[in-house]
């Protein structure tokens, strides 16, 4: 982990990251969300993936729709910029605000039903440009905010107080944006504070758009055991692929695995992804296999988690549009307003 | 001062009467004679009249049309076209009307004088449509019957003229049109030299092609010239009034206001009659907004619907982008969500409403004004937006700059209302002139602006003005963020259920708002001594208006002329009224809907606005507003 | 005839008055006190205060004030419960008034005099708010300083009385609420075996909650009676102005009146604060709308979004069903492009649109009336719909009926505003009548009008009120078909870009607009021979309004009365404009949007129009009503 | 075919379909679309099927959005009921009609911008209710009313006169299907009439959604050799998985191939649909299958048509809506208002 020793004064040192800040710098204003709720967890390694990588605040965006999950933005990174937007509409938001500055970083939250109900059009179309942002979806399985309603990703046949049987398949969000052509697709638990933040930690990484598809248990509407959104379920039925390490550019790779049980993945940046397979083999580079991965997980009902495919060789939605390196938010009047001739000529050609 | 097109009727001096406006009491009809016909049927008619080429659309009729409107406008004559077309991409009627008006109106007329009969389909009722001594010029091969003996007919063998040009079959379909183009140069007198000019200005660069076209021309004009006698009485000769005017469409020159003021990102779904504007952006940015390694320094983005090209603006304007996006009433209904997110956010963004007709998908391809409503209150709860509404193309122009500044100064979404009959079609107009002002970024902090002031509170109201200071991502200070939201919230941005939160903020926006009303272009007022009348009018119906205006001074009645351009609205207006007996406002909608507006500004007076309005799909008229004030006033 | 909680009022006839209204002329501030607080601590209050309960939402004090209102309902007194809960799930301030009233008044009242003072966080700024001689009931455990000694406070043992209980401790949190239940019925009068009757009620079916429950109460209750010396003036005595009322809020009652008018699909998206309409429909449906088969004779289906949700009631109104659907504001602007489609396609379906603040997403679980002019002119064009305003929980069930009658009638989307406040709080009403009209299924052709007719004109006006026939898809004759659509049509709906066929449609939607006039409920208008001054008010404004015209009358001046109950406005209220000097328009918005709309319905009369709109979140109260006309009149 | 012959009074006889209702009874206004237009293809074949079909045109209801596909709706049936409706919406108007009246047969033609662009989320979540109708997306890689954008299903790459360079991946709508959980799904191609007929034959009869991506060129704005939305392109590289044969339930199947050269799928009614192998071997019931058929045809850029997948497990929305026989639209007054006296207990309940 890049972190160094602060000298402390006194009260024993403390810990900062390369750029100088401590964790509680990437802290965010109290939580309101459910004591135990999965997405306060998810926080929490946001702000420790962030710390970890020594992100310059300033530079991150966060975004969100609208969801319990999407309020969660508020409570980490409070020296980031942030934008909780409309209910299914953070793609837009954050498409703009990475076209308007290229140098951003961009991390997204949203909810299970901000993205496969309502936001499920802008989601795919956002993986069709490749805009560059790590997208979390808390995915509960519920609407946490409007109190248990069935979201697209519930199990058909499950059950809830209010809402009763849900009578339709779910959507698995990680199929879709498989499907929808994005480059960065994996699965974690809530409950797996280690895994998901070193997907965290390689999802903010990645140059185009990283879809992390976090299970993210709702204790108070779909925590019951029968519910694969549980903690319970989840930790009954986690099947990781392969133990994830995400090492930084800036940093060496310390631990080494015997050759052949790990995958290791170069990222743009010279950052490395290490997967040491555990029971599995999967080539997180292999499009088909992950789909059949997903495929067959979805019809057995499997949980697993993990880097499920990566590929990096789209470019990002910036770079697809010839921009120019400065942030066009900070391009100057000279470069913006043509000059006085060019408008002349137009009219004399008009003329 | 008067702009675009108007500045052309100003310039050309008072009309001359020439037209007869008789009335029929009782069932109030009026009835329009050429004085030509009615008076005498052998004298001439001179640069006022009008042309409609009849044509199916896909035929290629657009660059002859284009010719012909270009040809007579570098003859000094001042002219205005209007494409009537079908929503479908070929084989529909379509027409086209060229209006020759010497005093410079460029309003629709309700009927042309000289119909290019090459649409068999519709030929009978477009003949029939003809006044008396009424020109009917069709292809030899028409079956049309020629079923009305006050019409002065021309044969033209278009299938022969085109054959012996030794085109390519294949293109022989696209040259049909040229025929006409040049028997009517031979008909009216359109100087040959400034067709073929003309030519080569539509068919930049294409050598061959001008010459292929060329040809067609000339033979259609040598046929006219040796076969034809000439019977009828219009007729064109060069004058002086157009030089140094420029012909644009107000998309094209929307498109130009933007680059001129800086856009840097524009997301957009296409939708007619708003895609020319994009496409336009699209084609001068890649001309003149390119860096020197070749790269763009913009984006135009293609979105999936009008909602994400909505939130693309909001995010891109949040980041500090000048950031816009075009639609018409369909997308402007789907961004409604998105654009209430933008004022209660405060994320500037620029938004154009080409108008087309509706309710509903209504008629793609077909003008109104019938969005002022809508866009006005767009968004649920107690939302209000600042909209601007160019008359005419120098203001697309001018309000395609000047909508980013009043976007970022008012950190809010500003609406600009043109329409389709502006928009889209091809009008005179001076020159644009070059933004003098330098581009009015409004109240961003920067990093060392925030270290300086120990940081700021986002929606807070410092100056009075309603406006608080923003800062954007990527400010490198520890105290630079803020959290932007649709939800309540303090003025430090923090979500707040507090009624007094709530209460201070809307208060704070409806303060910015009467900011916006001293920020946005005022009214264009022009007053006479002695008139009681006031007409107040907007937009794209500004050419009927300028031109009713002096019809009804012919007939005895001075009237009064406040032009609205923009919302919200304010005190000239008031005042406008106030010294009136009678208002009328006179738009392109079904319910008078800027006559509510006004109506609400002015409770008091609310009694002496009258409304006409009126709404079928076409431009007005000169002759309808003249009418509807001359039938309550004489 | 005044409706449902108004009746209450009329009921109980005229207010005494006790309370002192006295105004600091200058700053316009008007204290409100108890008279037994400001003239004698020790005379008692009976039956006319409020109780607040301050708790933590999620912690189960709804069950502990549902248990509160109904024991107090049942004793025979008016009562009304307020709900201020936060847009989250657990661990915020929620706030539940009870408002105690022999007079039968239901507003909203600025301070409560009884607090239970059950959460820690807002304990401070709550017992400030208290007004002087009030009660603060606190945890013993808690750590509230008691700064004021113009209060009695009573502390209880909260944690020892549940822990007493034995309950399990997972359920400690949840009895906690039912401490406070006890020690008020003690302290206030409540009598114990109502409270034992209502948690029954409560917790229906659940008798070993109830049990537990009660435990816990006898507990609170017995501990006020041996510690507690009743210090403070706040009691409850049994009236009899109760009888034959039923208690219910308006979303529950808006449901069973679509339930009884018979709807068959319902497509909706969750949001507050609607989504409890949909889910009592869901209820009620499943237990009276299941035939002997056990199958379904409807469909209620959880769309991906209320663009889905309006475009599914569209599709089913198309095909013959009654369809309705039920949001609020984000939900309402996503709505914009489907209810333009079904105005122009003229496509019957209801929305209920519950409105919440905004703009934007604004604060879910806060009220307002903003919504009044969007929704009045949802959709870009000329588009004005037809919307139905209830005013209390009768009108709720009513027009839960009638709007199906009204949009088939019409053939029209028909919006129905109802708001948080009557939507999700507790009303007391009398019991709703049974519709005794038979269904209005509208102008519908079967097969065999079909064949009588030799066909029809689906969009002809055959009986001069603008509505056409329709067939429904699935009808058996080859002429019954017709094509429906958003773009301009003729009357046999066959796609049509003529401009008099625009005109002919538009114009005869106009005069649709006109039946509509005729045919939604007039306003309720109650005058008084002397009155100088009309108020005219709507939906959930009620109940204030009718409070204040009782204080303004014991000020001396007396009022009349006009409650909107539909859009659009009609003569009735044209004409009570006209007779008065001053009419105020009294709703819960910012930018007065009812007063908009009456101005543009009487122009000429605009003046004399004056807006009192206030708008923080919080539903109106009488005394800010009677201030700000008092202010203006007397 | 089921044809009979009418008795013809003089001018000949003419043929009658099982309900005595000639092909001409199935035309529909004359289609004001380009010349040469796919989408007038389809529609010609769309009046064929429904003849074959022998449907009932009272009972059809077609749908669509808006496009120059959806116009053509006006062009085909004209004693059907239509709903020409809102751009990319056409799926929420047929979930309300098909619960409205669960006996109408709903015919849906969209475009590929009105399915793929803006309605791709309607579209998905049609898939998820399972909404019963044959839902056919006359697709040409272009926005044609809006005069020739791209739309999302445009080749990346592409070139286009006014639009330039297309630089997004398409979206593959029957991968995009077969993912939503769509139980047929099928690709075809305008110039091959007969294919089409027999697609458009099954996902009639199907009863759930059936997805029919029919290839069409817009010959106006993308039909040059290049595009592979042209005709010629479509001729040269289309690549049959099966020679399809629809055989309705009421006719005997004639037609005998040798055993083992045919895959024999019963749909729901009776019907069944004969597939005669070509080149490759395709089990039309295999998901996963067609999920590798699917994602290899897009790697390389193969044109494969015919029926991909088809499972007719999941019942349709009507059912799992366990909605009564009787339409909702025709059910009594009497049946739908509860009676007078459960009004009056509701409000005892309440007092
Ligand atoms: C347009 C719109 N429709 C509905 C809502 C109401 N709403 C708020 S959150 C939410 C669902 C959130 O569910 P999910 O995204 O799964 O988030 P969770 O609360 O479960 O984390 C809904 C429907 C809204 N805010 N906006
Ligand atoms: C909300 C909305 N946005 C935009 C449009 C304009 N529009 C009409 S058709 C169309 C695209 C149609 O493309 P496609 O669905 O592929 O049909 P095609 O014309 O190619 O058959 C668009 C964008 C519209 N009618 N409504
Ligand atoms: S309701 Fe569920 S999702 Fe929302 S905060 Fe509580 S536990 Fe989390
Ligand atoms: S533009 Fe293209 S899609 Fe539209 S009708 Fe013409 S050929 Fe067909
Ligand atoms: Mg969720
Ligand atoms: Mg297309």
């Amino acid at each position: 982990m890049a972190t160094a020793v602060k000298p402390g004064s006194g009260s024993g040192a403390m810990k900062v990251n390369l750029i100088g800040l401590e964790r509680n710098e990437y802290r965010g204003g109290v939580s309101t969300l459910c004591a135990g709720c999965g997405h306060d967890s998810i926080s929490s390694q946001i702000i420790a993936a962030s710390w970890e990588l020594s992100l310059e605040p300033h530079r991150v965006i966060k975004m969100s729709g609208i969801g319990c999950s999407s309020k969660s933005p508020a409570y980490f990174l409070g020296r980031s910029h942030g934008f909780n937007s409309l209910h299914g509409r953070m793609p837009a938001i954050a498409t703009g605000a990475t076209l308007a500055n290229r140098t951003l970083i961009a991390i997204g939250v949203s909810g299970d039903g901000d993205t496969g109900s309502i936001g499920l059009g802008q989601f795919k179309h956002m993986l069709r440009r490749n805009v560059p942002i790590a997208y979390i979806i808390e995915n509960n399985g519920v609407y946490g905010l409007t109190k248990g309603q069935f979201s697209a990703t519930a199990d058909a046949g499950q059950k809830l107080r209010h809402a009763g049987v849900n009578e339709l398949p779910p959507i698995d969000l990680c199929l879709e944006a498989l499907v929808g052509g994005c480059g960065f697709v994996a699965r974690s638990f809530a409950g797996d504070a280690k895994q998901v933040r070193a997907l965290l930690k390689a999802a903010i990484s990645y140059e185009g758009t990283a879809v992390l598809d976090i299970i993210s248990p709702c204790v108070t509407f779909n925590n019951h055991d029968e519910s694969t959104k549980s903690y319970s379920y989840g930790k009954e039925h986690e099947e990781q692929l392969h133990d994830i390490t995400f090492v930084p550019r800036r940093e060496e790779i310390t631990v080494n695995y015997e050759p052949g049980s790990v995958q290791e993945v170069e990222m743009h940046d010279g950052s490395v992804i290490q997967l040491r397979k555990l029971d599995e083999e999967h080539d997180v580079t292999d499009k088909l296999a992950a789909l059949r991965l997903l495929e067959e997980a979805q019809e057995k009902q499997e949980f697993i988690t993990g880097l499920i495919y990566i590929d990096e060789s789209r470019p990002a939605l910036p770079a697809l549009q010839h921009l120019t390196e400065t942030p066009l938010a900070q391009l100057p009047q000279s470069t913006l307003r043509p000059s006085r001739e060019s408008l002349a000529k137009i009219m004399s050609e008009l003329g | 001062m008067l702009q675009g097109a108007q500045v052309c009727a100003d310039a050309f001096g008072h009309m001359t009467e020439d037209r007869i406006l008789r009335y029929t009491v009782g069932t109030m009809i009026i009835e329009e004679q050429s004085r030509g016909a009615a008076v005498d049927e052998r004298q001439l008619v001179t640069n006022d009249f009008s042309i409609v080429a009849a044509t199916v659309n896909g035929s290629g009729s657009q660059s002859a049309n284009q010719v012909l409107i270009r040809a007579i406008f570098k003859m000094g004559i001042p002219v205005n076209g209007k494409n009537l077309f079908p929503s479908n991409i070929a084989g529909l009627p379509t027409w086209y009307t060229i209006r020759v008006s010497r005093e410079g109106y460029t309003a629709r007329r309700e009927q042309a004088e000289v119909l290019v009969a090459f649409n068999e389909q519709t030929a009978a009722e477009d003949l029939a449509s003809l006044p008396p001594g009424g020109v009917c010029i069709h292809p030899a091969e028409s079956r049309l019957k020629r079923d009305r003996d006050d019409v002065v007919y021309y044969s033209l063998p278009v299938k022969e003229i085109v054959a012996a040009s030794g085109a390519d079959p294949k293109l022989r379909d696209k040259l049909a049109s040229m025929t006409y183009v040049g028997a009517l140069a031979e008909l009216l007198g359109i100087d040959l030299g400034e067709i073929r000019a003309a030519l080569s200005y539509v068919f930049r660069g294409k050598a061959k092609v001008v010459e292929l076209n060329w040809g067609v021309i000339a033979a259609a004009a040598e046929y006219a010239r040796e076969n034809w006698v000439k019977e009828d009485v219009y007729r064109v000769e060069r004058m002086e009034r157009t030089s140094g005017l420029v012909m644009i469409d107000g998309n094209s020159a929307g498109a130009l206001g933007a680059v001129y003021g800086g856009v840097t990102v524009a997301a957009w779904y296409p939708i007619t009659p708003s895609t020319s504007l994009i496409e336009a952006l699209t084609g001068y940015l890649s001309r003149l907004r390119v860096d020197e390694d070749g790269n763009a320094t913009y984006a135009v983005i293609q979105a999936e619907d009008e909602m994400a090209a909505l939130g693309t603006v909001v995010g891109a304007g949040w980041a500090g982008a000048r950031a816009m996006t075009a639609t018409s009433g369909p997308g402007i209904s789907l961004m409604t969500e998105f654009a209430g997110l933008g004022y209660f956010a405060e994320v500037p963004g620029v938004i154009w409403d080409v108008q087309r007709i509706g309710p509903s998908t209504g008629l793609p391809t077909r003008v109104s004004q019938g969005d002022v409503l809508s866009v006005y209150f767009l968004g649920h709860g107690d939302t209000r937006h600042v909209v601007l509404l160019p008359g005419n193309v120098a203001e697309c122009f001018e309000f395609g700059h000047v909508a980013f500044d009043l976007a970022e100064r008012l950190q809010t979404p500003v609406f600009v209302l043109s329409d389709l009959d502006l928009g889209m079609n091809l009008w005179m107009t001076p020159p644009f002139e070059y933004p003098e002002l330098p581009m009015d970024r409004g109240k961003v902090l920067s990093a060392e602006d925030v270290a300086r002031l120990g940081g700021f509170k986002r929606f807070a109201d410092p100056d009075g003005d309603g406006i608080g200071y923003r800062t954007l991502p990527g400010t490198d200070h520890p105290l630079a963020a803020y959290f932007a939201r649709g939800t309540g919230h303090t003025e430090d941005a923090v979500y707040s259920e507090r009624p007094d939160d709530w209460k201070n903020n809307l208060d704070r926006l409806a303060r910015k708002h009467e900011t916006a009303r001293m920020l946005v272009p005022p009214p264009i007022v022009d007053e006479g001594p002695d008139a009681q009348v006031g007409i107040i009018s907007y937009g794209s119906a500004d050419p009927a208006v300028v031109e009713a205006r002096d019809r009804l001074a012919k007939l005895g009645l001075a009237t009064n002329y406040l032009r609205v351009r923009a919302l919200p609205l304010e005190k000239t207006l008031k005042e406008f009224v106030a010294r009136h007996e009678r208002v009328y406002v006179v738009e392109l909608n079904q319910d008078g809907q800027m006559a509510q507006l006004v109506r609400l500004e002015a409770p008091e007076l609310a009694g002496r606005v009258r409304s006409i309005a009126h709404c079928d799909g076409l431009p007005l008229t000169a002759l309808f507003v003249a009418e509807s004030i001359s039938s309550q006033e004489l």
